[in-house]
């Protein structure tokens, strides 16, 4: 089995990272990094073969009589594999350069391998118990690499994102258990072929548990709170490996119980996935595009876009539920393919992020500004990542965008009326977030790249080390690959989908896409093609029409006010007032202005602005239940009063209670 | 003789004064009445535990009942005594109830007790209430353990569970092998005794003898 | 034909504008420039010098070159006279919106990119009305495709023939709402002002200059006429052909073209007796026709058709 | 059998001769692996077949001695890890040598109760080294009583519950050996080996009484909700070696044993069912407490209480798969919970304070101390990795196959309460800022002379955390036939 063991030796790899980067020299130790990309190569192979080889499963390592380890490997699992490993591999690659000389940088190093490692493991594994005891190994070392800063800030974020995560955690297990009652296994495989035996309110069970349960580690909102303080504190060359990887994981869950198991459910539950998923696309780029801080608007945009892949699971789902497979699968390659892209371009986003944070020293885009004239290699690849996620043409975003749009609005083809009327209205909603979006990319890539400094910490900026850009860059380039040349990941993406659904994916790809039964067609080649060719042609035509003309560099236009400067810029909360305003419904802003004057009121000394949005889900949801649990535990506390006597009466009730109650 | 005990169900009659010297705690006010309570209540047990050895003709019963007298009508009370006498305790044992609740709530008790163990048990030997009695006992030691603040009105309750407890074994089961009667016997002598040390250091740390401000660990 | 449909729209988009501005100028007892004017404006402003902040970064020079190349591709598959497109560049009303939002997005960051207020103030409003204007607009055009079975642009105007249902009518109303909004007309913003407080798209573009500023304004006039054509295309097909080849193109030549001049008239109307309206009253307005579009759609699948 | 017994009498008497505050330690441990070596042959002994001695008042079967194991490594542990505890508290004056003599001798003692519970056959005598246990254990809470007053306190409030709830587990014993002796009659009708012949036989009525009383009994000893009250007083009052020791398996291995002899007369499900409502308060009041607690060495103790509940809740379950949960339940518990005491000893030491806001950072200055503590914390809120998390899967894995939801529904609520808990406690703690809120001193590393102790010490802490980690991923084939060997021995199959 040369698979199986390119597998251990990808493992292997792994594990030896983790070993170097505890017993390296501490110098030396960023290097401990190249330990996992290789074994991402390893990965990236054999999850490559799973894809067109038969499922197979490996041997069981017994835990106790009544468990054991065991993984099995099938080619949904091995799209995950590649998923997970094109990420690794760039990401090591950075973290080489990050890291280097950083504190703590072994316990850094040790961790992330855990995590990928454990990453691995939760995709791969062929069984509930193996699958949970990775799942959490993945919560505790994302814990441990969220607290990394030892600040008070990361304790709590790492507690908070530990607790949340247990909490989904929770409801797994519960599903876990319910599924293996009633199909009497613990296997996925076997649970498989007996899922037809399980009574229709225990799957409805599963179903919403499951949505529960992995929609928590994917961030879908309400549950998504643990997202945007986790990914800010957590070190750079983590946060890519947590959003682009680790919450992809629970979308493999969730497809791995909820359509692979379970297989084709009532029809509402794919309504509920597409509702779920349109909220949490449309709140949560709402809540991003308020940030002003780098990383919490990256976090947020996570979450918006796991609410574009439910909606391609949602629609895949209603689709199955009516039998209509083809577009089954369709739907589910849209959602398949956005994931992998999201993987690409938000590892590319928060890798430039991280290498902003790590040169100006703050994730406060409100003290950046001007950063692409010192960081044009950042800068720029930065930018890729922004067109991409904005899902603009021709790039990768986009294109699994437009098959996610499609697949929405070959909800027409359903009979039911509702799935008729919620499709368009996802589409909508899909639109809607791809509008804020660009909105808030627009306001992040301009106020930290573009205009003037705004601080010390953007004039002080340098450019990133080569290792950091060139995984960038390499990323980046998947990004404009998978965007022009869509055949190749849906090459990828078909043999998971048929894995799932049974009916392979009905995609021409011949010249340009389109979609089943031609509903539509999309050549993202020529037009990228015809994109460079116009621009060129305009730039020829400019030369030929106006000649060889002047350029005068000059001051920015000032109203005649001299010595126009970086506070007179337009900042990013003043990018965002008008949202805030046109959706005060949502946000619930706080405005808060203190004005002093010199002579009043015609003099100003100052006027200092204040404005914050009420995070809704915190504050109405989480805080109260939170609230309420201590204040009952307060009070349940008073039973152990330190008074021997009242324990004495403890045994006496309990002893007559029995006695009452019991014989 | 055997005959004449068994006819007129002496055990019975002791095993009531056992409970009868048990319910009057709730009565008395000072730690000496209850130590007097204790020392008829334990030569009772003894009495009880002869009479048994007699009915059953089991020597080791009249070594287990000297060695009852011996113990527990003797030398704990002899230790009481010298542990009140250095405490230098005030004498009430200031109950949180009043003594006609605490009486009405100990009469509830031996109802609770009576009426669950009403079905389903077979009771054999030469009483047919001796384990209820005993059970009676044991809860209204305890309860009086409750409602008590002083730290040696624990170690009394406490030393009436033991005799109801030893009622229990007697009456039912006609005593143990000695040697596990003797073990049981010294375990108990050294858990009054260690009480008993306690007690004093409670009042030298914490300068009283009141169990209420023994409540700082809590929570 | 179908690979002069690019350059037909490349070329009379500026005469489109012109007979708008004429007819506004008419409409309000001007004379008014003559309706060949925006093409003399082009050529001036090709032939200046051009003035640039010493803030700006490769953006604000990329930019112009990325609107004019996004602007023109989504001419490509937009049908003209014909439903074939040229090159084998497919794409589709999703496409047409996201290449239109590609040039969007180099506009607003080219507006951010000089550091001063009226850029951003340009930016941030002409994004916001996209978040408003963008999910009725799909929403308008899903009902059409819904009819059709298709979202490609020929399919649609090849599979029905003018407006056949209230459904339709309710995505028209939704759609010339949309398009307003999106070549920056009144009452939504006003293309002929430059006062600081009310411009949009002037605002994002007041740096440029020279032939930066001609690509822009030329990129500006084929995104309307594509929008029109859009309009007509999906709501109006009378007349357009389904072949290749240059024979029998003279109904669908001068049927596109009378359908042209009735819409850029209308557009002029609708400026001339329309005031432009607070920026935060915007969102009642394009709210309404987000109802009316999602009314469409409703309307659509309950009635069938 | 009475070798091993007698070993720890002879070292506690050995220890009570030593002078020297520097060797007493090493006497000590000295003695405990001598009995270590000396039981591990009974243990395997044990193991392939019952043992019987002295006319079979002794006795043991795998049951025994698989919880006789678990004791003597976790008195191991103490013993060593006693050694550099004491000596810091020699060092700083907060015991004395005479102190030190009372403590190892009394420590053996202790040691030696603990052994002769599980060795005894007759219910009698285990009682008596029960209610040893816990005169013994009392005088080590109480010890130093002039310095700290609360031990005093809390050892008082021990000795007075532990001593009224072993009373109540004696009238059980009287009451067993009333149904027995009516079957058997009088001869070693006290014997688990008789009473389990005859289980089937004895009245139900009477067990059924016999079973209350001895649940309340000795689950008021193993710390059972709400009956618990006296073990976050012991334990956080205790000096740390000792706290590792509370509750110990003494009174669940009691509660075990009766199981076998009552639920054949009275059914699985009369027993079953208290042991299922025991166990869900417990966890239930354990995590209300957890959530709200303050002070690090009770958050521990609650814990105790909860998986002493989570056992409970496991055997309450029932079946082959309910007990393989609770008896893995226990070794987990074996290394998990004895390691927090030492660990959280060490981390007293060094803040002088047992609360949680006074302590933070630990993470930063000390990594390995952090480490382990965290670690550990993970494995007592039932995360995996770690062993506890394969236990108590298994006892829901059991619950679920039984279709017990309610129960199951339960459990998960308040797992993840105490899960919540348990970190939030010890996040605080081990994360955030170093030295910054804990007042002076703390940024400086403590230097802490290494000495044979301290390593010895850590070297016994690093393997518990070994352990740990490792039973999360696999248990050892020899342990796994044990577990089983036990389930067949309280014919639970």
């Amino acid at each position: 089995m040369v698979v199986l063991n390119t597998f251990i030796a990808g493992s292997a790899c792994i594990l030896f990272g983790a070993i170097a980067s505890l017993t390296l020299l501490s110098k030396a130790r960023n290097y401990s990094y190249l330990f996992s990309s290789v074994g991402s190569l390893l990965f990236l192979a054999a999850g490559g073969y799973l894809l067109y080889a038969p499922a197979f499963a490996g041997a069981a390592i017994p835990v106790t009589s009544n468990f054991s380890f065991g993984f099995s490997f099938d080619a949904l699992a091995g799209f995950f594999v590649v998923l997970i490993s094109i990420v690794s591999l760039f990401l090591s690659f950075y973290s080489v350069g990050l890291t280097r000389g950083i504190r703590h940088g072994g316990y850094l190093s040790f961790f992330y391998h855990l995590l990928l490692l454990s990453m691995y493991g939760v995709v791969l594994s062929s069984n509930i118990v193996t699958f949970l005891v990775c799942w959490e190994t993945m919560a505790v070392a994302s814990y441990f690499l969220i607290v990394f800063d030892r600040n008070a800030e990361a304790a709590k974020a790492g507690l908070f994102t530990v607790v949340m995560t247990h909490i989904g955690t929770v409801f797994i297990i519960a599903l876990f258990l319910v599924l293996a009652r009633f199909t009497g296994s613990m296997e996925f495989s076997a649970m498989r072929s007996a899922a037809a035996s399980i009574p229709s309110g225990a799957r409805n069970l599963i179903f919403i548990f499951a949505l529960i349960g992995f929609g928590t580690k994917a961030g879908i909102i309400p549950l998504h709170t643990w997202i945007p303080r986790a990914y800010p504190v957590a070190p750079s060359n983590v946060t890519p490996l947590m959003s682009g990887v680790m919450i992809k994981t629970a979308v493999y869950g969730f497809l791995r119980i909820c359509l692979d198991v379970l297989g084709p459910g009532p029809e509402w539950w794919g309504i509920l996935v597409i509702a779920v998923g349109a909220a949490s696309a449309v709140l949560g780029i709402l809540y991003a595009v308020m940030e002003s801080d780098l990383k919490v608007f990256l976090a947020y945009s996570s979450v918006e876009n796991v609410g574009i892949i439910l909606m391609g699971i949602g629609a895949s789902m209603t689709f199955r539920n009516s039998a209509m497979h083809p577009l089954a699968s369709f739907a589910l390659a849209a959602a398949l393919f956005h994931a992998l892209n999201h993987a690409l371009f938000k590892s590319l986003l928060f890798q430039g992020a991280g290498s902003v944070v790590h040169a100006a020293g703050t994730r406060n885009m409100e003290q950046l500004g001007g950063l692409l004239k010192n960081m044009p290699w950042t800068g720029a690849l930065f930018l890729a990542g922004t067109l991409a996620i904005t899902a603009l043409p021709p790039l990768n975003g986009f294109v699994s965008e437009w098959l996610t749009y499609q697949a929405l609005l070959l909800g027409f083809k359903s009979s039911s009326v509702v799935v008729k009327i919620v499709s368009p209205l996802g589409g909508a909603a899909l639109a809607l977030t791809g509008a804020i979006v660009a909105a808030g990319f627009v306001k992040t890539f301009a106020t930290t790249f573009l205009g003037m400094p705004r601080s010390e910490h953007a004039i002080d900026a340098r450019e990133s080390s080569p290792w950091m850009i060139a995984s960038m860059s390499l990323l980046a380039f998947l990004c404009l690959i998978f965007g022009v040349f869509p055949g190749i990941p849906l090459m990828l993406v078909s043999p998971a989908v048929f894995s799932i659904t049974g009916s392979s994916l009905d995609l021409d790809l011949h010249g340009s896409m389109v979609t089943p039964q031609a509903t539509a067609s999309l050549s993202t080649t020529a037009l990228a093609l015809s994109l460079v060719l116009i621009a060129l042609a305009a730039i020829l035509f400019v030369r030929l029409a106006g000649g060889r003309r002047r350029t005068v560099i000059a001051d920015s236009w000032d109203c005649g006010i001299p010595a126009l400067n970086s506070h007179m810029q337009y900042t990013a909360a003043a990018f965002t007032k008008p949202l805030r305003i046109i959706y005060k419904r949502i946000y619930l802003p706080n405005r808060e202005l203190k004005v002093s004057y010199i002579v009043k009121p015609f003099f100003v000394r100052s006027i200092t602005y204040g404005g914050e949005i009420t995070p809704f889900f915190e504050r109405y949801v989480y805080e109260p239940v939170m609230r309420g649990m201590h204040t009952a535990a307060t009070k349940i506390k008073l039973l152990q009063s330190g008074s021997l006597q009242l324990y004495l009466g403890y045994i006496l009730i309990t002893l007559i209670a029995l006695l009452i109650f019991g014989t | 003789m055997k005959h004449w005990l068994e006819t007129y169900s002496i055990i019975d009659f002791i095993s009531v004064g056992i409970l009868l010297t048990a319910v009057t705690l709730n009565a008395f006010k000072s730690i000496e009445s209850y130590v007097k309570a204790y020392t008829i209540n334990s030569w009772l047990l003894a009495g009880l535990i002869a009479v048994v050895g007699v009915l059953v003709n089991e020597s080791h019963l009249y070594m287990a009942a000297v060695l009852t007298v011996l113990t527990k009508g003797v030398l704990i009370p002899i230790i009481i005594w010298r542990i009140i006498r250095r405490m230098r305790v005030a004498h009430e044992v200031t109950p949180y109830i009043s003594n006609t609740l605490s009486l009405a709530i100990s009469g509830i008790l031996v109802a609770v007790v009576y009426a669950s163990l009403q079905g389903g048990i077979f009771v054999t030997g030469f009483s047919r209430d001796a384990l209820q009695i005993s059970i009676a006992v044991i809860l209204i030691s305890l309860f009086i353990m409750i409602t008590r603040k002083k730290a040696l009105t624990m170690v009394m309750g406490l030393l009436f569970m033991e005799n109801g407890l030893f009622l229990a074994g007697f009456s039912l089961t006609f005593g143990m092998p000695t040697i596990i009667e003797l073990g049981v016997l010294f375990d108990m002598l050294m858990g009054v005794i260690i009480l008993g040390i306690f007690a004093v250091q409670i009042k030298r740390v914490f300068a009283s003898a009141d169990l209420d401000k023994l409540t700082v660990l809590k929570g | 034909m179908e690979y002069l449909q690019l350059f037909i729209i490349i070329l009379f988009s500026p005469l489109v504008n012109g007979v708008i501005k004429k007819v506004k100028a008419n409409m309000q007892g001007r004379t008014g420039p003559g309706v060949l004017q925006p093409y003399y404006d082009l050529l001036r402003l090709l032939r200046k010098d051009m003035v640039i902040s010493r803030v700006t970064s490769w953006i604000f020079s990329v930019t112009p070159y990325v609107v004019f190349a996004s602007v023109t591709a989504a001419a490509l598959f937009v049908p003209v006279l014909t439903t074939r497109t040229a090159f084998g560049v497919k794409g589709d009303v999703i496409a047409l919106i996201y290449v239109f939002a590609l040039g969007r997005f180099f506009l607003a960051l080219a507006g951010l990119d000089a550091g001063t207020a009226f850029g951003g103030e340009g930016s941030s409003r002409e994004m916001t009305v996209a978040i408003l204007v963008e999910p009725m607009m799909m929403l308008a055009l899903f009902t059409a495709a819904i009819t059709a079975g298709s979202t490609n642009i020929a399919s649609i105007s090849g599979a029905h023939r003018a407006l056949s249902s209230p459904s339709h009518l309710l995505a028209l109303s939704a759609l010339v709402i949309a398009i307003i909004a999106e070549t920056g007309r009144v009452p939504v913003d006003n293309p002929d002002t430059h006062l600081e407080l009310t411009m949009i798209h002037e605002g994002m573009i007041l740096e440029y200059s020279g032939r930066y500023l001609a690509l822009m304004e030329w990129a500006h006039y084929i995104k309307q006429m594509i929008l029109f054509t859009v309009v007509v295309d999906i709501f109006v097909p009378v007349g357009i052909a389904q072949t290749a080849g240059f024979s029998g193109m003279t109904v669908p030549a001068v049927s596109y073209a009378v359908k042209m001049t009735v819409l850029a008239v209308l557009m002029a109307a609708v400026e001339s007796t329309r005031a432009k309206v607070r920026f935060f009253q915007l969102p009642s307005i394009l709210g309404g026709a987000f109802v009316l579009a999602f009314l469409a759609l409703v309307t659509h699948i309950m009635m069938g058709k | 059998m009475l070798t091993v017994l007698l070993i720890p009498i002879i070292t506690a008497v050995l220890c009570y001769l030593v002078k020297s505050p520097r060797f007493i330690g090493y006497v000590s441990l000295a003695g405990m692996s001598v009995l270590v070596v000396a039981a591990a042959r009974l243990i395997a002994a044990s193991l392939a077949a019952p043992v019987y001695e002295l006319q079979e008042a002794l006795f043991m079967d795998a049951f025994s001695a698989y919880v006789m194991a678990l004791m003597l490594f976790y008195s191991f542990a103490a013993a060593v890890y006693s050694i550099s505890y004491l000596q810091h508290e020699f060092e700083t004056g907060l015991i004395d040598i005479r102190g030190m003599r009372r403590y190892y001798g009394l420590f053996h003692l202790f040691v030696f109760t603990m052994l002769l519970v599980v060795a005894a056959n007759n219910l009698a005598l285990m009682w008596i080294g029960m209610e040893a246990t816990t005169i013994v254990s009392a005088l080590l809470i109480g010890l130093g009583f002039h310095k700290r007053p609360l031990a005093v306190e809390a050892a008082w409030k021990y000795i007075v519950l532990c001593t009224v709830g072993i009373t109540f587990a004696l009238l059980g014993t009287f009451i067993t050996y009333y149904a027995a002796s009516s079957v058997v009659g009088h001869e070693s009708a006290l014997n688990w080996t008789v009473l389990s012949g005859i289980a089937a036989k004895l009245n139900p009525g009477t067990m059924k009484l016999a079973f209350i009383f001895m649940l309340v009994g000795y689950g008021t000893k193993a710390g059972l909700a709400p009956v618990h009250n006296w073990l976050p007083d012991a334990q956080s009052q205790a000096p740390s070696p000792i706290s590792a020791l509370l509750p110990g398996w003494t009174a669940f291995y009691a509660i075990m044993r009766f199981l076998a002899i009552v639920s054949p007369s009275t059914g699985v499900s009369f027993t079953g069912n208290l042991l299922v409502i025991f166990g869900l308060i417990s966890i239930g009041i354990a995590a209300i407490f957890i959530v709200v607690q303050d002070n690090y060495k009770r958050l521990l103790s609650y814990s105790s209480v909860e998986h002493m509940g989570i056992m409970a809740l496991g055997v309450g379950i029932g079946g082959p798969l309910g007990f393989y949960g609770s008896l893995l339940h226990m070794l987990g518990n074996t290394f998990a919970k004895p390691l927090m005491f030492f660990t959280s000893g060490k981390i007293q030491a060094r803040f002088g304070s047992t609360n949680i806001a006074n302590v933070t950072g630990v993470f930063s200055s000390m990594p390995l101390l952090g480490a382990m503590t965290f670690i550990g914390a993970l494995a007592l809120a039932g995360s995996p990795p770690f062993n506890i998390f394969i236990s108590e899967f298994t006892i829901l894995k059991a619950a679920a196959d039984k279709g017990m939801w309610l129960v199951l529904g339960i459990f998960l609520f308040f797992a993840a309460v105490v899960f919540y808990g348990v970190l939030s406690g010890f996040g605080k703690m081990l994360f955030g800022d170093p030295g910054r809120e804990s007042g002076a001193g703390s940024l400086v590393r403590p230097r802490i002379p290494v000495t044979v102790g301290t390593v010895l010490g850590n070297g016994i802490m690093i393997a518990m955390t070994a352990s740990i980690v490792v039973m999360g991923f696999t248990i050892p084939q020899f342990i796994d036939r044990t577990i089983r060997a036990c389930i067949a021995a309280l014919g639970a199959n």
